[in-house]
């Protein structure tokens, strides 16, 4: 046995972040009990057969949780904390890029593994650090899945020429939609209309009165789970659907979103990388896993965070030490295949940026209070159904 | 009355002496303190104190509640950021860029705003930060939401990048060391008399020649330069800025209250406020944050309940009282 | 046709700001407390609405009055636990007694109901009308309705009942109005309470048609602020006027200029407005 | 009732903080009476008046309105008892109306039908005041204030009422009038205890009179025998003690 | 000729036989009298609430070296008036001219700098600074450095008897005593004119001879004074000229003994007690 190997997450437990922080702190936990006792039923993943790191003898794995309270001079310090008190031997997460920034410069001064599995800013993986990694898919990748899916999409019968995006002002919600125009404009398609917003906004009935006003044929929303609720209620208050609906991510994958806006937002297509409607599937059995354990769905950044997690442990098993060093060498020896992974990735394998190569992204859409996998049509579940129902 | 006739050669002594090892007590624990974590905490007690005496300048002499001071601690935080980005200059190189902007801001919305009367400043400041965070966000040049960071990687010393706190803690000091000497001076002169008689009754002390308007002016750029310092500071350490931690309403939030805690319009409260902010932020943090509960807060937001409630004049009041009493026991 | 229902939508949501303005004021107005943790108060009163409907089904005729009960009943604690001690203080110690309580409230609340998001159905009070082209959300229409029934009732209260001006009169100084024969800490307590039930009814009205979360109030309260501000600290019928005002402000802007500017034309507006009235839009000079 | 004294101060104290405010005071106030409260500037006139309404918290000493303690209790429970003052400075809700301030000073009325006319009789009393009904107290005159704070203070119809100064800030055709009309009331049946500085004038209205120095009575006596005391004369009328005889 | 006003009512004199130095008008303020040129003057000054004229076209000229006396019903416009010389209101029309200077529409510190001081009516002071420091802001504006303003403010503290309480803070003060920590502080400020609202206002009789011995002493270092009085010895001991108003108007002025006599002002101001009290 011996004593625990300790590694660190950080995450948004109170602010505006906290809703998102919790279900992910639940999956983190969720994470650790699996690693710490064997789960027959997981066997194709690393760690799960065995019970805590067989490559340390046994050890058992200890999560120090961190709450970084959505500011980055918070996680810098939390991150000094985990590194300087707790002696953990890797940091994971950290959620808002901006805060991984600041966070992942203290472990890279202290020469200490940082991995994040969610944090999407591109600019993340071009600093020169070496201690870093990251496990989820970034801009080009998405903005390519959206790209491809719009090129191929159909609005009665016409292609598609007309995309409204929306997105929340902040950093998230604009790299992403810089991306996407970017992409979509180098394969000629346009965007009629973009609308940035204010995040958390009382009323965001202006933003739709302008979408029913330009009537495009695609409106892409990039919003947080409180805008993505408003959204929800505020266009069945002005009756307004577009053909296809587009929700990205963040607040439309979150289960808050199903749970309470769900029902009048059928048919809304999402951009994902876990697809849990596959019975049999580790994403399957994850899902339902953290289902009895939470009574929620386990969302898409939830997902990315407990895979970014994942990695990192199995990276220190098979570093077989927990120095450092060790440690960021297996990192960069991280070889997985999709079989081994709990979220649609094709794989986790690190470029010499620290960006994993394999990443890739899905499109789901909204039945009922599921999110099934409808494209691309090799990897679905289910055929797409357009137009966007909404409440009906 | 007593008091007055109360010898003070001896009490004079006794306070020189108890500067004397405060002051060495302050120079001395981060040494003695192995931990970094904590010594870190240090440094940020020292920024926060630097902040917080810098809005003690108008918000405590002055009398005029300013809500809206990130708004200089965003020019310095930016200035010194952009001037990264856009030349690879050293961060803190750009602190002169920053606080001349925000003289010069202080000097435009200053005088407009000056004007208005105590909850209508406190607003109004309030407004012209949030304007200014709305504009950045808006600003793909200024950072956007996306915000601005400084070098990834050390390049010289002069970035002001170090691994231990240490160096900081200790310039941030000396900064403070600084603001608080310049106040001390100004609180005995000429200007500490007209803010408080600004903050008492402005209209009697229009009517004994105090030009009011232009002291508080004064005042506002003295602490609008030192917020912008600060900013700089930050952004040396934390090497990164976005609007919502540049320009946020909570940080001119939390610098009032900083000072209130410990005492707003004395030398010192400022500095004792920090002195238990911060650390009671951290701890908390440390010791319930990964729960998840928001236990943090609850115990953070409960002790600022209490000390509000049992020492509404900060903690200045209960040093008085204690002093008072100490006084009186021996007369 | 756009336009109009822009202009609508504008006027709805800015009887809301109104709404959840009023009790803001009053607690400003009467007591020159500036109580930060307003919003969270809005919070509290939309959890009490979402636990009344959600465990003890209780509709929102039932909900709205509990709420406000509820809410009166906190107010009146929190002044008699905390605000009767730090009105001793400076203003400052308002803002530091007040933002610890916001901070307690808000994170007690996370605590016993975590973070997540929650909301009640959209159609509680019935489905979305159309008239004359008009789409009109009935939980709006009645957080509208209310907002102008609270300010006339707060402002009659206050100028044209004996009730009104003892409380006014302990809030401008406290040792005369004892001198006069008024109690004044129960007094305070009812001005408090009175603020807090507008606030509950407004948050119970709100959460027909809003999500809640322990943080709701954040994004709430710097509107009210300026709402209160703009109007004149302590003038309800300055609130009504000021909320109306800056909803179609903000919901003309957000569609002609765009969403992301139009705090920023809000702001600028509330600036110039205190130029010209340093006292607000209906605040004495 | 009849035999005890309405108001009677017994060996007050009243500190602040560290400073003593009035150090040993004693008087009495009968039923009917007209008593004045003598001293010259920061003798502790005021202290004694806030000390006997509870403004003020006495140290030590006792406060008997009609035999029964009164001291320590707050404001509001001594103005339920029938006593009233007109503060020094005034003491008004600057951001209300004279109106208001004067129904503001009916609180304690039992009786809610009795406002009416007791607005009446005091715009009657202070014509002034009518004319200026509606005008927010902030913006009178020093004088018009002072008018108001006297016609607030009786319009709880006190027993007992208690004056700071009532001439302060009066023309004097004003005060004339005034006292005048005080000298009435007190024919109907009310009580007046008045610290006044103008001595003159308060020992013509009195019967009786205290004097007060640094905090301790003095002297006391008839308000014509103190108004003959070379003391007095001496110390507060500024007349030599052979003028005074004259 | 203002300086023969006292004595040209030596019966009113008399009657005040028994106190000092009343009487004695003509202060050494007289030597002042040099040009004509009044030092502080107002004309057709009009300061209106919504229809009701407070003051309503009143003019007054003041010369230096004088004390006026300005009386009136209470509510006649006297502060009001006073306010706009001091700079602190500005008159809806009319203009005010201080040494030569169109003050019409200067800042209160303009008007202090210039060498104007006054007190307030209803008392002003910093309540949390202590005396002394309160006077000392007064010196401030003539000595800049704290050293010299604080011996400065010694001076005035001493000369006008503030001195048992000079530690104090003067929130603990009462109304009489703030009066005279306002003259202090204005007088800290080395004015050539004063201006006093009621600041002798709540004296005994013998304070308030004390107190007119201290505004003479006030006038003997050359400085001119205009105070608002009710208390009618100040104003006959005091004044060189006295000046009534009444309704915002100026009704009547001339030598204090005269004027008190004038049935007008017997009216419109001070009843009938003065006029029945025969004099001794
Ligand atoms: N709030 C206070 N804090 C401290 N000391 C006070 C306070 N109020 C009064 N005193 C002191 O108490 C003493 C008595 O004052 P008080 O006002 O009762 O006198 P007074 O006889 O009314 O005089 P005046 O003629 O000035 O009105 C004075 O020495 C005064 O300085
Ligand atoms: N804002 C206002 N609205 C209406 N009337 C006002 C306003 N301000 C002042 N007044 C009135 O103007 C008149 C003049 O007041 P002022 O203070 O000049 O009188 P005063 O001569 O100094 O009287 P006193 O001797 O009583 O001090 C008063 O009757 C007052 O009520
Ligand atoms: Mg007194
Ligand atoms: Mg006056």
């Amino acid at each position: 046995q011996g004593a625990p190997v300790k590694v660190g997450t950080l995450l948004p437990l109170t602010g505006v972040a906290a809703s998102a922080g919790g279900s992910a702190k639940a999956a983190i936990e969720l994470a650790v009990e699996l690693i710490n006792t064997p789960q027959p039923d997981l066997a194709s993943m690393p760690l799960m057969a065995t019970s805590g790191f067989p490559g340390l003898g046994g050890r058992p794995l200890q999560v120090v949780i961190a709450d970084q309270q959505g500011s980055p001079s918070v996680a810098q310090n939390q991150a000094l904390r985990l590194i300087t008190q707790e002696r953990v031997v890797a940091i994971t997460n950290g959620y808002q890029s901006g805060l991984v920034q600041t966070a992942s410069a203290i472990a890279e001064r202290h020469g200490i593994p940082y991995v994040t599995g969610e944090a999407v800013a591109t600019n993340l993986t071009e600093r020169g650090f070496r201690w870093f990694f990251r496990t989820t898919p970034i801009g080009p990748d998405i903005a390519a899945i959206y790209v491809e899916f719009l090129q191929s999409a159909r609005v009665n019968g016409r292609p598609v020429t007309k995309v409204a995006i929306v997105n929340e002002n902040t950093e998230y919600g604009t790299s992403i939609a810089e991306v996407i125009r970017r992409t979509a404009e180098a394969r000629g398609i346009g965007i009629a209309l973009q609308i940035p917003y204010a995040a958390n906004s009382a009323d965001v009935s202006a933003q739709v009165l302008q979408l029913k006003d330009a009537q495009p044929d695609v409106a892409i929303f990039i919003s947080y789970t409180s805008d993505a609720i408003l959204y929800a209620r505020t266009m069945r208050a002005q009756g307004y659907r577009p053909p296809i609906l587009i929700g990205d991510n963040s607040g439309f994958s979150d289960d808050n979103f199903v749970q309470t806006a769900g029902d009048i937002a059928q048919g809304i297509i999402n951009r994902s990388a876990f697809d849990p409607s596959r019975p049999g599937s580790n994403s399957f059995k994850v899902n339902a896993l953290y289902k009895a354990r939470t009574g929620r769905e386990m969302d898409d950044t939830t997902a990315r965070i407990m895979q970014g997690f994942l990695v990192t442990c199995d990276a220190i098993n098979r570093a077989g030490a927990t120095e450092p060093a060790a440690i960021q060498k297996a990192l960069r020896e991280t070889n997985l295949d999709a079989g081994q992974l709990m979220i649609g990735y094709r794989g986790v394998k690190f470029d010499e940026k620290g960006q994993n190569s394999m990443a890739s992204v899905l499109l789901v859409q909204l039945r009922g209070r599921e999110y099934i996998s409808v494209w691309p049509e090799a990897t679905a579940t289910a055929p797409l159904q357009l137009p966007y129902k909404g409440w009906e | 009355m007593s008091a007055a006739t109360i010898p003070t050669a001896p009490r004079a002594a006794g306070r020189w002496v108890l500067g004397v090892a405060a002051l060495a007590a302050l120079l001395a624990w981060p040494l003695l303190v192995e931990d970094e974590f904590i010594q870190r905490i240090g440094a940020l007690v020292m920024l926060s104190a630097l902040s917080a005496s810098a809005w003690n300048l108008v918000g405590g002499y002055a009398g005029q509640i300013s809500i809206g001071h990130v708004l200089f601690f965003g020019c310095g935080a930016y200035a010194s950021l952009l001037g990264f980005t856009w030349f690879e200059w050293a961060p803190i190189l750009g602190a002169p860029f920053g606080i001349a902007t925000s003289l010069l801001l202080a000097l435009i919305v200053g005088s407009p705003t000056l004007r208005l009367k105590g909850h209508y400043f406190s607003m109004a400041t309030i407004a012209l930060a949030e304007l200014a965070r709305i504009v950045v966000v808006n600003t793909p040049a200024l950072g956007g939401a996306v915000g601005v960071s400084g070098p990834a990687m050390p390049r010289s010393v002069l970035d002001l990048s170090f691994i231990s706190p240490l160096p900081y803690y200790y310039i941030f000091g000396s900064v403070l060391a600084v603001l608080l000497l310049f106040t001390w001076w100004m609180s005995r002169g000429r200007m500490g008399f007209y803010l408080r008689a600004i903050r008492g009754q402005e209209r009697a002390a229009r009517s004994l020649g105090v030009p009011a308007q232009r002291y508080k002016l004064f005042a506002l750029l003295v602490s609008a330069a030192f917020t912008s310092l600060t900013g700089s500071l930050y952004a040396a350490m934390l090497g990164f800025v976005d609007p919502d931690s540049g320009l946020g309403i909570l940080l001119s939030v939390k610098m009032v209250i900083a000072a209130a805690l410990g005492g707003a319009g004395t030398l010192f409260g400022p500095l004792v406020g920090s002195a238990i902010l911060v650390p009671l932020e951290e701890m908390t943090n440390a010791a319930f944050g990964g729960g998840g509960t928001g236990i943090t807060y609850v115990v953070y937001g409960a002790i600022i309940v209490l000390i509000s409630r049992f020492a509404p004049g900060g903690l200045a009041e209960i040093w008085t009282w204690l002093r008072a009493r100490g006084t009186r026991r021996g007369g | 046709m756009i336009l109009a229902q822009v202009v609508l939508n504008g006027f709805l949501v800015g009887a809301v700001y109104a709404l959840f303005s009023s009790g803001l004021t009053l607690i400003w107005g009467m007591m020159n407390v500036v109580n930060f943790a307003h919003g969270d108060f809005v919070m509290i009163a939309m959890y009490v609405a979402f636990v009344a409907f959600t465990m003890l089904h209780l509709g929102p005729a039932i909900f709205v009055p509990l709420a406000a009960i509820m809410l009166f009943l906190l107010g009146v604690l929190v002044y008699y636990a905390l605000v009767r001690h730090v009105m001793r203080g400076p203003m400052l110690a308002q803002i530091l007694g007040t933002f610890g309580l916001a901070l307690v409230l808000r994170y007690a609340t996370l605590w016993v109901f975590s973070a997540n998001f929650v909301s009640l159905p959209e159609n509680l009070l019935g489905e979305v009308q159309t008239f004359a082209g008009l789409r009109l959300e009935p939980s709006r229409v009645a957080a509208g309705l209310a907002a102008l029934g609270l300010t006339i009732g707060l402002h009659l209260l206050l100028t044209h009942t004996a009730l009104g001006s003892r409380l006014l009169a302990v809030a401008e100084d406290r040792s005369a109005a004892m001198l006069v024969g008024i109690r004044p800490d129960p007094m305070q307590a009812l001005a408090w309470g009175l603020g807090a039930a507008c606030t509950g009814v407004a948050g119970a009205l709100i959460a027909l048609f809003f999500y809640i979360t322990p943080t709701v109030g954040e994004s709430l309260a710097l509107i009210a602020f300026v709402v209160v501000c703009l109007g004149g600290f302590g003038s309800v019928p300055g609130a009504l006027v000021a909320g109306l005002a800056i909803g179609i402000i903000e919901s003309l802007s957000a569609f002609w200029i765009g969403p992301a500017f139009k705090d920023l034309v809000v702001f600028i507006l509330f600036l110039a407005v205190l130029w010209f009235r340093p006292q607000g839009l209906l605040g004495k000079a | 009732m009849n035999a005890g004294p309405l108001l009677a101060v017994r060996h007050l104290e009243v500190r602040y903080g560290d400073l003593v405010g009035v150090a040993d005071v004693s008087l009495e106030v009968r039923q009917g009476e007209v008593v004045a409260l003598l001293g010259s500037n920061g003798a502790g006139k005021t202290t004694v008046l806030n000390a006997i309404m509870g403004l003020v918290r006495p140290a030590a000493g006792e406060v008997l309105w009609a035999g029964a303690p009164i001291g320590g209790l707050p404001a509001f429970a001594v103005v339920g008892r029938g006593l009233a003052l007109a503060p020094e400075g005034w003491r008004l809700f600057v951001n209300q109306t004279v109106e208001q301030n004067l129904r503001l000073g009916a609180t304690p009325l039992r009786d809610r039908r009795r406002e009416a006319e007791l607005l009446e009789r005091v715009f009657a009393f202070l014509p002034r005041l009518k004319e200026r009904r509606r005008q927010s107290a902030g913006t009178l005159s020093g004088g018009e204030r002072q008018m108001l704070a006297v016609g607030r203070a009786l319009m709880s119809a006190p027993r007992l009422l208690l004056l700071d100064e009532p001439s302060l800030g009066l023309a004097p055709a004003i005060v004339e009038m005034m006292y005048e009309k005080l000298a009435a009331l007190r024919g109907e049946g009310m009580t007046l205890l008045i610290a006044e500085q103008s001595v003159e004038l308060a020992l013509e209205i009195a019967d009786r009179g205290y004097v007060i120095q640094t905090g301790r009575s003095v002297l006391e006596g008839p308000a014509a025998e103190l108004a003959r005391s070379p003391e007095v004369q001496r110390a507060y009328l500024g007349i030599g003690g052979e003028e005074g005889a004259a | 000729m203002w300086c023969t006003a006292p004595s040209s009512s030596s019966s009113a004199v008399s009657r005040q036989a028994g106190w000092p130095r009343s009487g004695l008008g003509c202060g050494p303020g007289g030597h002042a009298v040099a040009d004509d040129a009044p030092l502080l003057e107002a004309r057709d000054i009009v300061v209106a609430f919504g229809s009701f004229r407070a003051v309503d076209g009143a003019s007054l000229a003041i010369r230096k070296g004088e004390i006026i006396g300005l009386i009136g019903p209470n509510g006649a416009g006297k502060s009001t008036f006073f306010n706009c010389l001091a700079g602190e209101r500005q008159p809806a029309s009319g203009s005010i001219m201080l040494r030569g200077r169109d003050v019409t529409r200067a800042s209160p510190e303009d008007h202090a700098l210039l060498g104007l001081a006054r007190s307030w009516q209803v008392p002003a002071v910093f309540d949390d600074m202590s005396v002394h420091e309160n006077v000392m802001v007064g010196a401030f504006l003539r000595h800049p450095h704290a050293a010299e303003a604080a011996a400065a403010a010694d001076q005035v503290i001493d000369f006008t008897g503030l001195r048992p309480v000079a530690r104090a803070r003067s929130g603990s003060l009462g109304t009489p005593a703030r009066k005279r920590l306002e003259i202090a502080r204005a007088l800290a400020t080395e004015p050539e004119i004063l201006l006093l609202d009621e600041a002798l206002a709540g004296l005994t009789p013998t304070e308030v001879r004390a107190a007119i011995d201290l505004v003479r002493q006030i006038h003997a270092r050359g400085i001119t004074l205009v105070i608002v009085e009710h208390v009618m010895e100040v104003i006959l001991s005091l004044a060189h000229r006295a000046v009534v108003f009444n309704q915002g108007k100026v009704i009547a002025q001339g030598a204090p003994r005269d004027v008190v006599q004038d049935p007008g002002v017997i009216e419109a101001y001070l009843g009938r007690s003065l006029s029945r009290k025969p004099p001794a």
